[in-house]
């Protein structure tokens, strides 16, 4: 049953990304990366990480995807459509794709997984999975949590800064 | 049960296409979607190898991701705007500033 | 007896006075300090030589010198028979220059460079003969170089003067680069260069050889032949000759004091002087005499057609210098000395007279536009008759004296010696022969100049006939000191030298001296009759001689062409070789090419590598991705 | 001696501090600040005159010894004295100064404050290198040196100064770095900076090797040896007066002291066996550099490479390893930093004038100039080694020496001398004689300044070609025991002398 499920995201996933690459109009692109993130945040959801599969939906199909929907509306690129999708060097992001896709899954064998940690299925149920990831974010990874809240910030300043018009 | 192997070689083949895209598109900003792609991919390895490897580190660290993907995504599209005003276009190959 | 300090020293300080003094306060009195120091000089030498006389000789270190490691060398003194001899040689020839050109420079814009120079020479000269050891000889030997180049390029604004004086001097470096070396090899033959020890030590290591370049040379003549190098320069003997005739660009009194008296015969004396040495060697002794003879005949053939009233003499110099090395060779060295004395005088008085002539003609210099001048200038014409029949050898004079005894010495010494007679022999014909005509064309006949020259002709003043008187005087008379036996002489002069020089035995009959003699004064004679018989009776003989012989003559003429050869061989390949081979391959194209080559590689390089940073930011992304990709496979190949 | 100041820090530092301290005189100030370097440099001359009166000849030991502790942790110290050999360097260092302030004194018209700083810090440095008794501290001074001569020929120099000035500092830090490389492992080795130590020690021969040919780059490069000459013609042709005699007079000597100084006494073995090679390369440069001067129609150029020439002769005196071949080379440094120096000082004199280097521009300037002409007559005989100028006493002890070491090298090593002949006396006729080159018709004649200046520098040619004793005195004992090091070993275990200069 749980393969059958895994099945039919892990296949939608692999369909959807492809059609993002795929799609020749931008709109489309986001729209099926909007589907692909649905699909990625039900498989989170198999591996118990209710938590990220919401966060999944929230910030990327809620905020980052839209943010891409206003700058290709705002920038209005009609004529891309008409235009060669793929650089000429297609051919070898192709080659190199692929080298790299084989590389990796040659390699998928060396990973192991005796090393267990604390956080057992159980042990996750027990402290519901938001609290316990909460647990380790806070007191583990306080100081990276505080200096992603930086990097954010710079973030913003710098896209405002760079996005603005030159005030002359 | 799934096995671990499984979310390992999605992860994989959705990052080589985020990879293929990247390397391949004219537009900017599917480029910058294909950079999504990508650590989407490393997203779903690392949140499978968490839960079976019993650690929610690797579940950190997806979060992580996830702010630095919004980070990125804000300051890329707004390179994409200052470079559209500047140089009319979203294609990256006739974009050659960094020439040496 | 430290008053000789005052020989050399005397002229030196006189040089300074000019030098510092010279051109803003002493000007046209330049001729003062210079003079009374070489007179005060000459005063000092006879006094030497009386003392010499009674057998007090010297030899005394002043200060040393040079001190490093083994190696010292003093500034020294060694007064003997010899040295006194020279002494008054160059001291009396030396102070009658200086009063002739009082009259001859007069009025000259470089009076006072003239007579410091001359007064430097007169140092050098007497640093030279007065050496107790072999670098102050080396010393005195440069300096008379250096003051030799400043007077031939005396009038420097001329171009053919200046290029003398500078072929002067290079040509001697050639044999001084010989010399240089005779003196280190010298020095570690024998570990000293002072003369007395390396004279005491040399008999023992005459048979000592060493090899160079794969061949065994025997030590001694090796160190012969290197400093002999030095004397072929310095006296002008066959192949560095060229330079002597081309000396006469300088003024006049310095040809006669420093290229016919003095300095030229330094090579003579310094083969005499180191006697001892050159005794040792018959190799190097027989090098000598051919030298001395070849050159002999040589410059007297070339001195046959020469119009230059002056080269003819320059080359009757060389000539004579060949007589004197033919002398040496033969080891009969006092009888090059006493040539060497009485050749002093005479060669001075030809040369003043010469200058008597070109005052006069107002530095007209060819004889086919002179003639007929003994009507204008009776002095220098008797007193320039006598020097010629001195120089060709009438008997009585001093020239026959000392040609006759080299003559003799040469042909019963055997061997080379009479090889060298042979030529000398044809030689003194020739001489005869240059030299009247030389007097024939200049003061026989009608004139030959401009109408402005012969209104201009006139006798020099008394200040130039005087000079002239006196060293006619000996000319006439100096050879008496050395009459031989056979004629009822005492041959005092070899008698005198023995003590330096040796005292060879001649071992052949009297009836040979006889013949030797007859055969020296009748060749002198005819010498003298055929001139007459060209350049007076019959002029057009010589003309048609040149017509007929035309190659020969041109030969002669162009003075067998060695300039051109050395032109060819010497000069021009050291500057094409400078010119193109090492600036424009070596140094230009090969060494800065690399220099300059490594900066541009690296350029060139660089230019090809940022090719790969073509900005198109796939392209990085792809070499990123490769990258990955290779790192992936490198640790599965190396970690399976 | 006690002569109440620490001598050698004094003369090092007064240039320094005060060359820096000419930086608070303000803008239009020039007489104000030439004054001030004509005082600094003359005061150091004077404070330096101890060296030469109270020397005791008579010991190879370092004298005016200062020692301190720099930099503990490593062992560095500031440690400096003079023997024989560097002796004679630091004062002619401390004299060609103060002429090449004199000479510059009208002919810098720009930025003259840094110029003169430049000088005076170049003396400085200079003489800290003669000094240095620490590696470390040497190697700091050396490159001190580099920056203001960069700076001289950089930016007072002739048309092509740029070019002329980074080949100049990229030939001389090549070689430097490879310097500072053996003396790192040097220090790594044995532990020490100390030169003194260090030349007592023996290292194995291989490394020796090693060492010997890392030094050899540095030296080489500065002397400069026949491979890596071509700095020399365009850094000497387009430096000003000044900086061509500092570069002909001292800089260049660096590169034979420091031969003397490291390459002999902490290599000897290596040295020994280098021996044919640098003979070799020193014949080359001798006769190679003599005839480049027949073709060059630039008057500084054929002036550098006669320097090439006569540099040839002071390396194969100092490889000739004997006695009459090291004084000879060491004597022939002094030499040359008088005579080439006087003669850049003298071509300086005429191109202020002028602004001409070309040959062909001069003709007859004796006739204009007769005092100068004097001058120069005096230098160029000097130059082609005149016996009674101090020219002969160099080449005739370093041809003995050169002779006995090796024969063939001795015999065309006195072939320079004719060369040296031949080009000097064809540069003193084209330059002097012959017909008034009519562009020089005006030309001023010599003032008494300059005559001066040339004044000081001709009496040292007659002084040490009459009596060189005062010099040679000098270096007898240090070089005596510099060639026991270098044929016996370390000085201790010499007891058994074989002599050192036997026959041949």
């Amino acid at each position: 049953m749980v393969e059958l499920f895994f099945g039919y995201l892990a296949g939608a996933v692999v369909v959807l990304s492809l059609l993002v690459v795929f799609s020749r109009n931008a709109v489309h692109s986001v729209l099926w990366m909007l589907l692909m993130f649905l699909h990625m945040a039900g498989l989170y959801l198999l591996l118990n990480a209710e938590f990220l599969a919401a966060t999944q939906v929230i910030v990327y199909a809620g905020a980052i995807l839209v943010l891409f929907l206003f700058v290709i509306m705002l920038l209005n690129i009609t004529e891309e459509m008409r235009l060669e999708q793929f650089t000429v060097g297609w051919p070898m992001g192709v080659s190199v794709s692929l080298g790299v896709l084989i590389a990796m899954l040659a390699a998928l064998s060396g990973f192991r997984t005796d090393l267990k940690g604390p956080w057992s299925i159980e042990a996750v149920e027990r402290t519901t999975h938001t609290k316990a990831l909460g647990k380790v974010l806070y007191t583990e990874y306080m100081l990276p949590f505080e200096i992603a809240s930086l990097v954010l910030l710079v973030a913003i300043v710098g896209a405002v800064y760079l996005a603005k018009k030159r005030l002359r | 049960m799934v096995p671990l192997h499984w979310y390992l070689w999605l992860g994989s083949v959705v990052f080589a296409i985020g990879m293929f895209g990247f390397l391949t598109k004219r537009n900017v900003i599917i480029m910058l979607l294909s950079i999504e792609l990508m650590l989407n991919g490393v997203n779903i390895s690392l949140v499978a190898l968490s839960h079976y490897m019993q650690d929610l580190r690797g579940q950190i660290l997806v979060f992580f991701i996830i702010v630095v993907a919004a980070a990125e995504a804000a300051i890329g599209l707004a390179i994409v705007i200052a470079l559209f005003r500047n140089k009319a276009t979203a294609h990256v190959d006739e974009i050659t500033g960094m020439k040496g | 007896m430290q008053y000789y300090l005052l020989i050399p020293f005397l002229p030196l300080g006189a040089f300074f006075v000019n030098l510092l003094l010279g051109r803003r306060v002493v000007r046209g009195q330049a001729h003062w300090p210079s003079t009374l120091a070489v007179l005060g000089s000459l005063a000092v030498s006879v006094m030497v030589l009386l003392d010499v006389l009674e057998g007090r000789t010297l030899n005394e270190d002043l200060y040393r010198w040079i001190l490093s490691g083994d190696f010292q060398v003093s500034v020294g003194f060694l007064i003997d028979q010899l040295t006194a001899v020279m002494l008054i040689v160059v001291t009396s020839v030396s102070f009658l220059v200086h009063v002739y050109s009082i009259g001859y420079m007069h009025g000259d814009p470089g009076y006072y460079r003239f007579y410091a120079y001359l007064s430097l020479f007169t140092f050098s000269m007497l640093m030279l003969v007065m050496a107790n050891n072999f670098l102050q000889l080396y010393f005195g030997w440069e300096a008379v170089g250096l003051c030799s180049y400043l007077l031939i390029g005396f009038w420097y604004q001329k171009r053919s003067a200046s290029d003398a004086g500078k072929k002067a001097f290079i040509v001697n470096r050639f044999g001084d680069f010989g010399f240089g070396l005779g003196v280190i090899m010298v020095f570690l033959t024998f570990g000293t260069l002072y003369y007395l020890p390396v004279f005491d030590n040399a008999g023992d290591l005459a048979a000592r050889s060493i090899n160079i370049l794969g061949l065994e040379v025997n030590l001694i003549t090796l160190i012969a032949l290197l400093l002999f190098c030095g004397a072929v320069g310095k006296s002008a003997q066959i192949p560095l000759h060229v330079w002597l005739p081309d000396a006469m660009e300088g003024p006049t009194p310095v040809s006669a004091l420093i290229h016919a008296a003095t300095m030229v015969t330094a090579g003579v004396f310094m083969v005499a002087r180191l006697n001892p040495l050159f005794s040792l060697s018959p190799a190097a002794m027989d090098v000598v005499a051919l030298v001395g003879g070849v050159t002999a005949l040589f410059a007297a053939t070339i001195a046959l057609v020469q119009n230059d009233i002056k080269r003819v003499i320059a080359y009757s110099t060389i000539s004579q210098l060949g007589y004197m090395f033919m002398a040496c060779g033969v080891g009969a060295f006092a009888a090059g000395i006493f040539h060497l004395y009485t050749h002093a005088y005479f060669k001075a008085l030809l040369f003043l007279c010469a200058g008597s002539v070109m005052h006069a003609m107002g530095g007209e210099v060819d004889m086919q536009r002179m003639g007929g001048l003994r009507r204008y200038m009776p002095v220098t014409y008797v007193t320039m008759l006598i020097a010629s029949l001195s120089i060709s050898g009438l008997p009585g004079l001093a020239g026959f004296f000392s040609k006759d005894e080299i003559l003799f010495r040469a042909y019963s010494a055997g061997g080379v010696g009479v090889v060298v007679w042979v030529l000398g022999t044809v030689s003194a014909l020739l001489t005869a022969f240059y030299s009247f005509r030389l007097v024939f064309l200049t003061f026989h006949g009608g004139f030959r100049g401009t109408e402005e020259q012969r209104h201009h002709l006139h006798e020099s003043p008394k200040v130039m006939t005087v000079p002239l008187m006196l060293l006619c005087a000996g000319a006439i008379a100096a050879g008496w000191v050395g009459i031989p036996p056979l004629l009822g002489g005492g041959g005092q002069f070899s008698e005198f030298l023995a003590p330096v020089l040796g005292h060879p035995e001649a071992e052949a009959s009297h009836a040979e001296e006889w013949m030797t003699m007859g055969l020296s004064v009748l060749v002198a004679a005819g010498g003298v009759l055929l001139a007459l018989l060209f350049y007076l009776r019959n002029p057009e003989i010589p003309v048609r001689l040149a017509e007929r012989f035309r190659p020969l003559y041109s030969l002669l003429w162009n003075k067998y062409y060695v300039d051109e050869l050395y032109d060819a061989v010497v000069v021009r390949p050291t500057i094409f070789v400078a010119r193109n081979v090492i600036v424009g391959f070596t140094d230009g194209a090969l060494i800065e090419g690399v220099v300059n080559g490594l900066p541009g590689l690296v350029g060139w390089l660089g230019a090809r590598v940022r090719r790969i940073q073509d900005g198109l930011l796939q392209h990085y992304g792809a070499v990123m991705a490769l990258g990955l990709f290779l790192i992936f496979a490198i640790a599965l190949i190396t970690l399976s | 001696m006690d002569i109440g100041y620490p001598l050698l820090s004094t003369v090092i530092f007064l240039p320094i501090l005060g060359g820096l301290s000419l930086l608070l005189i303000g803008k239009g100030q020039e007489g104000l600040v030439k004054w001030a370097s004509l005082l600094i440099s003359l005061t150091t001359f004077v404070l330096a005159l101890p060296l030469f009166t109270g020397f005791d000849r008579t010991t190879h030991r370092m004298q005016f010894v200062e020692r301190k502790p720099w930099i503990p942790d490593w062992g560095i110290e500031y440690y400096i004295g003079v023997d024989g050999i560097s002796v004679l360097f630091v004062l002619l260092s401390v004299l060609i100064t103060i002429l090449c302030v004199l000479i510059s004194w009208d002919s810098i018209k720009t930025k003259v404050k840094e110029f003169y700083i430049s000088v005076l810090l170049i003396e400085g440095a200079m003489i800290g290198v003669f000094c240095s008794l620490d590696f470390f501290l040497f190697y700091v001074f050396w490159e001190a040196m580099l920056i203001p001569m960069y700076l001289i020929i950089g930016v007072w120099g002739g048309p092509r100064r740029l070019y002329a000035a980074i080949k100049f500092f990229l030939y001389t830090l090549v070689g430097s770095v490879l310097m500072l490389v053996g003396i790192i492992v040097l220090y790594l080795k044995t532990g020490t900076f100390n030169i003194l130590e260090l030349s007592a020690m023996s290292l194995p021969v291989s490394l020796q090797l090693w060492l010997f040919w890392a030094f050899f780059a540095a030296f080489a490069v500065k002397v400069p040896m026949f491979p890596v000459h071509t700095w020399l013609p365009d850094a000497h042709t387009e430096a000003p007066t000044a900086g061509s005699v500092i570069l002909a007079a001292i800089l260049i000597k660096m590169g034979a002291y420091g031969f003397l100084r490291f390459s002999l006494p902490l290599f000897p073995e290596a040295a020994l066996a280098m021996t044919p090679v640098m003979l070799g390369l020193s014949v080359v440069a001798i006769i190679y550099g003599g005839l480049v001067c027949f073709a060059q129609t630039d008057l500084k150029r054929l002036i550098a490479y006669s320097s090439v020439s006569h540099m040839g002769f002071v390396t194969l005196g100092i490889f000739a390893l004997n006695a009459q071949g090291v004084e000879g080379g060491i004597l022939q440094m002094i030499n040359h930093g008088i005579v080439t120096g006087a003669l850049f000082l003298c071509v300086g004199i005429v191109y202020e004038r002028t602004h001409s280097r070309e040959i062909a521009d001069y003709g007859g300037l004796a006739t204009v100039m007769p005092v100068y002409a004097g001058f120069f007559m005096l230098f160029t005989l000097a130059s082609i080694g005149l016996p009674g100028l101090n020219g002969f006493i160099g080449e005739f002890l370093i041809i003995l020496g050169g002779f006995k070491a090796k024969k063939l090298a001795g015999v065309l090593a006195a072939t320079g001398v004719i060369i040296g002949a031949g080009y000097m006396l064809w540069l003193y006729q084209r330059l002097f004689f012959n017909e008034l080159n009519e562009k020089i018709v005006r030309i001023e004649p010599m003032q008494l300044k300059e005559a001066l200046t040339l004044l000081c520098l001709a009496v040292l040619v007659l002084w040490i070609g009459v009596y060189p004793e005062t010099f040679l005195g000098f270096m007898h004992e240090s070089v005596g025991h510099l060639l026991k090091r270098v044929h016996y070993g370390l000085p201790d275990s010499m007891m058994a002398v074989r002599s050192v200069i036997g026959g041949y």
